[in-house]
């Protein structure tokens, strides 16, 4: 490949660049597109050139929208807010209780674990509307309907397999040699756990964290069953007013950019951790 | 309250002056606008409790779910003055249209006791009712020691009481005597057209008055406008597809969703030669003249469409074309209102009505106070501040209608709004025939008739398609 | 008091068993060094003592007391191991501080015994380094410290020098002795290394599938291993073995080797008749004239100078091989034809079934160990 | 050495807590999602009847009434149909794809890794969220797609609205999200594959599409195959992005599985076959999860094994 004639330099260069702008485009017009006044929206053919403002953002974080016919109450910022309370407590109980799981996957073949296991990760690829349905009814009967509670214990059905299976690949990972060494020098099983296992583990820890976190950001069924107005994430919350205030499409644009935003950031800021996340959780486990 | 300001609010209360009138008076004596409405509550609120214990559930919290609306905009505004008046406390939450049936459904299907009052429309109580998730509300109305004597329940329209009241057996005629109240009234929208009165004057087309001079006036603004189209109507996969201009047409011809034989069994009606050749009309006026994104067409399309100058004109929701004349819009002030009989034989507009309804869960724990809410939210007073302060149109009640302030100002920024209601009220009311299918049956024909518009079926195949397709459903369950 | 006392321990994987039934007492202060080739349960059983395998059957005492049940941590075992198991994340000397952190011990005192373990393994200069920068002799160090800082009452070793270079090998195989004997710890040092089990250890266990095949000082076993494989694993070059049949005649009974009677000890008349294996070492064959008494004619094929030693390939007239030592600086044969004799009176001499040792008898007549 | 009569069993302290600490570690996980298994048997008992809201009298048991139905349901057919041209053509498409960028990118340049990690933007983009963003650019009025299939003579372009384009637009959004995952996952393969082989046949000189067709794609093989069974699993399954542009209009040419039981239960309040439709969804996923575990377990011992 080192001798790549000049014609498949270009060629390759033009299927890179398209494939750049194929993925980057939306991303880069949606961004632009939320500092424009509707009026600049609206044109025809569709310019680069506009006075960027940025009124969109202070409506939606000022939490008024006004639209057609009704002025639009919106709590975005609250939904911001769900979003954060629903994906950092989701991820850190499915730490709490996947990690030693995953430990257990890991070190010990006991009855039965294998079945568990797979038990466990076949969640990661039920339906979700097949338990989401009649889940609904029991939520309001039992009430938890609408409570973080009741959404952070549904979204453990995403982020817990995950977290169970990357981070069990990481444990396997680690000489059981290395932690015996630790309890051979007097310490106990849960020091050797926290002071060896955990440490050594712990990009894993991270990788697997960190995709959860997205994939909880980024759900959409489980919230649009279950949760009402004051609990809903942005997923839900952008879909809802789209077509509520239906009309100022450059508030719509930076919702989603606001939505979007937490997500890009980290995969920006951690992409190898999310890269080898996302090559372990499905390959290697 | 000083002498003078207290005369202005008698004469008020004695129905001497409107309340516009009112407020105006007293802000020529330096009392300001906010400070007025505070007076009026307060007076209003003196009247209203002379003579009937409002404060019986004193103390009191009710949890309402609301869908967003400008109804429910007008409602939070004015709860200030439920507050003080009965000493209750409201909480509320409010959803977007697309997902806040789901969310009534979610609520209700689980005989969650959250919520005690939610906002409905007539349709869904054929869902509702016979699940067991409401209340007779007759049992309230009728009692003389629950409902206040300055309620009026006679006061709202008659069309709209017993299109909202249904005795629960499949195709059982609307408003019958046995019929049970499902739900009160609150505001509701009569579809009829709504035009840009510039672009009609560009393309020198008179308003139509039948359906083959919408398709025609459709057309020849679709050629002539740049930039918009000749007609929205909605086109989403959705009941909501039919039960506005679609069916107020359909039903202008004569033509029945499904008949009822004599021993109450239903079958389709659809695939008659007239609806087959209204279903044609339909389709091509779309295909022609209609937007390009038709089958996500929705009410708010529809209407940021004509409010943007994208349209020409919609055959929907009066009040759609109410709020696109307002600010905020490119065409505000610029939209007249007209009635529309499609049949050029019929001798007045049948709009189907969608009324926006009040109604009780059976789930409430503390029904006797929720009645209290629903009997000031759906009284006159409250539809009177609805509808001269805020949006609140269209009013249910007679009285309001009869407001001089009411219909002054309605004539003065609307042009011709109050002709085309009161032309076509008398022939206003639910065509669609009351059984608990009606979103399967609803949603199927929205699904046809995108199929139609995309030419992926012929009209009449289409049609008898989807009328098999009814009668097995119906027989499947028990009502065909 | 017994510093290790293995009772009838038993460990089965899968049905296999990797331990069978082992008996074994290692006397307070002693190192035994266990023996045995690869997957003949030695790292096993070195488990089954430090507590992180259970075994399925038998006890483990350590100095008197019994251990089969508790965790590894309450043990006080030492136990290094063959890939080093250092905390990757952790330096050198937090890795050897290990053992006296669990104590918490103060401050000063972990630091003066790591310090002191460091100091006499000679790695007190790169404390401060992580394991991926030390080299490996230095890595290998470190996990002897580690194991040995908390001063042990009994030390593991897990054929500790396996990963290490020939140098740092020799090196070592002539301090751990001295540092053993110093900490004064009852050790069981696993080795698949004859010379170094014989270079370290007091006592030799060999395991052979499982079970103890011999437990012996490495003189004995060397002399007097209790059966063929055992012959076989110590010595290099590896031991000559030749079928034979011992048979009698008038001077008592011989082996015949390429026509010659080779006389057998006179005591080995029960062994007439039986299919035996012969066991000569390569040092108890000379070259001889031909005239000489047993000379047998062979071959030499080659020679390989080994140190101290020349080892000669011979070949008999019947094809078999037989290698030859002989001091360096002795001489030899050129290539070819040439005569030798075997020192057959004191040779080995093996049930050809069983592999159980017949020759030399053993004292009392009974044969030692489990190879039965 | 004397046998010693080996003490009587006692109860072994140690060996009971080993025993169950695996279990101790695992429970908390297994029960929080066991609690899902309720709503799951329900859902199975609500597929055996006859089921609407709106009619609660005649709510009864039908056993497998419902399953039935489904064979003489147009509708039903339509949906497995829909579900499965989907499903199909979002994998193959994405693996296609997804191979090509990956081989484009298989050196590890600085340029290469910007891009990489670029790709990474739209997987982490909510995958309604970036329904709602291709419903903005498709808008018929303004959308900046819209416009460019004007400017090069797709002036009737509706996507999303119109039935001949539907498909094709939501598979769009689908390609755009998913396309990475592919991506990145073969990228893993590639840059782990044993370099001897490739050495060797250039040694030899062997043509780069030999060497492609006779050495890259078998070895990357199960990493296609894991990739590919995955992304069927999610695809076969897809709701947020259909529902998100068109509900499964028009007509019900985008009416897949999920989006059909979720009208079925909200709007037709049919609770019935909504849930047999889901349980006829579980057993497609089961058995395809089935083989995708399978799968995933051999590589992922391969991986260990060369370790």
């Amino acid at each position: 490949m080192d001798h790549a004639s000049p014609l498949e330099r270009i060629l390759r260069g033009v299927a890179l660049t398209v494939v750049v702008v194929f993925f980057m485009f939306p991303l880069v017009w949606i961004l632009l597109m939320s500092f424009q006044t509707n009026e600049t929206i609206l044109r025809s053919p569709p310019s680069l050139v506009f006075q960027p403002t940025l009124d969109n953002y202070r409506a939606l974080l000022g939490g008024r929208l006004v639209g057609a016919g009704s002025t639009l109450q919106v709590s975005y910022v609250q939904n911001l807010m769900n979003s954060v309370i629903l994906s950092v407590s989701s991820v850190s109980l499915a730490l709490l209780l996947g990690v030693p799981a995953a430990y257990a996957f890991a070190r010990f073949r006991f009855r039965g674990s294998e079945d568990i296991a797979f038990t466990l990760l076949s969640f990661r690829f039920a339906p979700p509307l097949l338990v989401l349905l009649p889940l609904a009814l029991y939520f309001q009967q039992i009430g938890l309907a609408n409570t973080y509670i009741g959404l952070i214990w549904v979204y453990q059905l995403i982020v817990l397999p995950l977290i169970l299976w990357i981070v069990r690949g990481y444990f396997e990972d680690i000489s059981p040699d290395v932690e015996y060494a630790y309890r051979l020098a007097g310490h106990s099983w849960f020091a050797a756990f926290r002071k060896i296992a955990l440490p050594l583990a712990g990009p894993g820890i991270a990788a697997a964290g960190l995709l959860a976190f997205i994939f909880a950001w980024n759900n959409f069924v489980f919230a649009l069953v279950l949760a009402s107005a004051d609990k809903q994430p942005v997923t839900v919350g952008a879909l809802a007013f789209i077509t509520a205030s239906g009309i100022q499409f450059g508030q719509i644009a930076a919702a989603i950019v606001l939505s979007n935003a937490p997500t890009l950031l980290l995969a920006l800021y951690a992409q190898r951790h999310l890269v080898e996340g996302l090559s372990l959780g499905a390959v290697k486990g | 309250m000083s002498r003078r300001e207290q005369d202005l609010v008698d004469a008020w209360l004695r129905g001497r002056l409107d309340r516009r009138g009112l407020i105006k008076g007293l802000g020529a004596l330096g009392v300001s606008a906010a400070g007025a409405n505070a007076l009026v509550g307060m007076a209003t609120t003196r009247a209203m409790a002379a003579d009937f214990d409002w404060r019986a559930h004193a103390g009191t919290s009710l949890r309402l779910l609301l869908n967003q609306h400008p109804y429910t905009d007008a409602m939070i505004a004015n709860l200030g003055a439920f507050r003080e008046l009965t000493g209750m406390d409201v909480t509320f939450d409010v959803f977007p249209e697309d997902v806040y049936f789901d969310r009534v459904t979610a609520a209700l299907a689980s005989g969650s006791r959250e919520y005690d009052v939610f906002m409905t429309g007539a349709y869904m109580t054929w869902t509702y009712g016979p699940a067991g998730w409401i209340t007779d509300l007759n049992e309230w109305i009728n009692d003389p020691a629950k409902t206040a004597p300055a309620y009026a329940w006679d006061d709202v329209l008659p069309g709209l009481r017993a299109s909202t009241a249904w005795n629960g057996v499949p195709g059982g005629e609307l408003g019958s005597p046995d019929a049970k109240q499902w739900c009160i009234p609150w505001g509701y929208e009569l579809n009829n057209v709504s035009y840009n009165r510039g672009m009609f004057d560009r393309a020198g087309v008179a308003v139509p008055t039948n359906m083959d001079e919408m398709v025609e006036a459709a057309a020849k603004l679709n050629r002539d406008i740049d930039g918009a189209y000749g007609v929205g109507v909605r086109g989403s996969r959705s009941w909501a597809t039919i039960h506005p201009g679609f069916l107020s047409a359909y039903a202008n011809f004569g033509q029945r969703d499904l008949n009822v034989s004599a021993d109450g069994k239903l079958s389709a009606a659809m695939n008659t030669p007239e609806s087959k050749a209204f279903h044609a009309q339909w389709v091509r006026m779309i295909q022609e003249s209609g937007p390009r994104d038709w089958s996500n067409y929705t009410w708010y399309q529809v209407g940021q469409d004509l409010g943007a100058g994208a349209s020409a004109m919609i055959f929907d929701a009066d009040i759609l074309g109410y709020f696109m004349n307002g600010e905020g819009n490119a065409m505000a002030g610029q939209l007249g209102y007209a009635p529309f009989a499609a049949n050029p034989a019929a001798s007045a507009p049948t709009p189907n009505v969608w009324i926006w309804s009040l109604a009780m869960s059976n789930f409430s724990q503390r029904k006797d106070a929720a009645w209290w809410f629903l009997q000031w939210a759906s009284g006159a007073e409250h539809g009177l501040f609805g509808a001269t302060e805020m949006d609140f149109v269209n009013p249910v009640r007679q009285s309001v209608w009869a407001d001089e302030g009411f219909r002054s100002r309605l004539e003065n920024s609307y042009p011709g709004y109050v002709n085309q209601h009161d032309v076509s009220a008398p022939g206003a009311q639910i065509y669609f025939t009351a059984q608990p299918l009606f979103f399967d049956l609803t949603t199927e024909w929205a699904a046809t008739l995108q199929r139609m518009v995309a030419n992926e079926v012929p009209v009449d195949e289409g049609l008898d398609q989807l009328a098999a397709s009814v009668d097995r459903q119906l027989r499947d369950a028990d009502l065909g | 008091m017994a510093g290790i006392d293995l009772d009838n321990v038993t460990k089965r994987f899968k049905g296999t068993a990797a331990l069978d039934g082992v008996s074994l007492t290692v006397p307070e202060g002693e190192t035994l060094a266990l023996f045995g080739p690869s997957g003949s349960g030695k790292t096993v059983l070195l488990r089954v003592i430090a507590g992180v395998v259970q075994p399925d059957a038998g006890r483990v005492r350590l100095g008197g007391r019994d251990v089969t049940e508790e965790p590894p941590e309450d043990r006080g075992v030492g136990m290094a191991f063959q890939n080093f198991a250092l905390f990757p994340h952790m330096s050198a000397f937090d890795n050897i501080a290990a053992p006296l952190t669990a104590r918490r011990d103060a401050p000063s005192v972990l630091k003066a015994g790591v310090e002191r373990v460091a100091k006499l393994l000679k790695i007190d200069h790169v404390l401060g380094q992580a394991p991926r920068q030390l080299s490996n002799g230095q890595k290998q160090r470190t996990a002897l410290a580690r194991a040995m800082a908390g001063q042990p009452k009994v030390l593991l070793l897990d054929d500790p020098l396996r990963n290490v270079d020939a140098k740092l090998r020799f090196e070592m195989r002539l301090e751990l002795p001295r540092l053993l004997a110093r900490e004064g710890v009852t050790a069981i040092y696993v080795t698949q290394d004859y010379r170094e089990a014989m270079a370290l250890g007091k006592r030799i266990a060999v395991l052979f599938e499982g079970r103890i095949a011999q437990i012996a000082t490495p003189d004995e076993i060397y002399h007097a291993p209790a059966t063929l494989a055992i012959a076989k694993l110590f010595g290099d070059p590896a031991i000559n073995v030749l079928d034979v049949t011992p048979e009698r005649d008038a001077h008592g009974p011989f082996a015949r080797l390429s026509d010659r009677r080779a006389p057998l000890d006179p005591g080995l008349a029960h062994a007439v008749g039986r299919a035996c294996v012969l066991g000569v070492r390569p040092e108890a064959i000379r070259f001889v004239d031909a005239e000489a008494p047993g000379a047998v004619p062979v071959t030499v094929e080659a020679e390989t100078p080994l140190n101290e030693k020349t080892v000669t390939l011979a070949v008999t007239r019947r094809g078999r091989e037989l290698l030859i030592s002989r001091p360096a600086g002795a001489p030899g044969p050129a290539t070819g034809p040439a005569h030798v004799a075997v020192d057959s009176v004191h040779a080995l001499l093996f049930d050809r079934e069983t592999g159980a040792r017949i020759a030399p008898e053993p004292p009392g007549g009974a044969i030692r160990g489990a190879a039965a | 050495m004397a046998v010693i009569a080996d003490t009587p069993p006692r109860p072994r302290r140690f060996r009971v807590g080993a025993r169950a600490l695996p279990y101790l570690l695992s429970l908390p996980a297994l029960l929080v999602c066991i609690g899902i298994l309720i709503p799951f048997g329900t859902a199975i008992w609500y597929s055996l009847q006859r089921y609407r809201l709106s009619q609660p009298w005649a709510r009864r048991m039908n056993w497998g009434q419902n399953y039935v139905d489904f064979l003489s349901d147009p509708a039903f057919w339509n949906t497995l149909q829909v579900s499965m041209v989907y499903a199909a053509t979002a994998v193959v498409v994405q693996l296609v794809l997804g191979l090509s960028i990956a081989l484009l990118l298989q050196r590890r340049t600085r340029l290469n890794n910007v891009i990489s990690i670029m790709l990474l933007l739209p997987l982490m983009t909510a995958p309604v969220l970036a329904s709602l963003m291709w419903t903005l650019m498709t808008n018929a009025n303004f959308g900046v797609l819209s416009w460019a299939a004007g400017q090069i003579g797709f002036e009737d372009m509706r996507w999303a609205s119109s039935p001949r384009t539907a498909l094709f637009t939501v598979l769009l959004v689908d390609i755009w999200v998913y396309t990475p995952f592919m991506v990145i996952l073969l990228l893993a393969g590639l840059r782990s594959l044993p370099s001897q082989p490739f050495e060797a046949a250039a040694l030899d000189g062997a043509p780069r599409l030999f060497v492609f067709w006779r050495i890259t794609l078998p070895m990357l093989t199960p990493y296609i195959l894991t990739a590919s069974l995955f992304r069927l699993l999610d695809a076969i399954q897809q709701f947020d992005i259909i529902y998100g542009m068109t509900q499964g209009g028009p007509g019900n040419t985008l009416m897949v599985f999920q989006v059909e039981a979720y009208l079925n239960f909200f709007q037709q309040t049919n609770v019935g076959r909504s849930a047999a439709l889901m349980m006829i969804l579980w057993a497609i996923t089961y058995a395809l999860s089935a083989v995708f575990i399978k799968q995933w377990l051999r590589l992922r011992e391969r991986a260990r094994g060369e370790v």
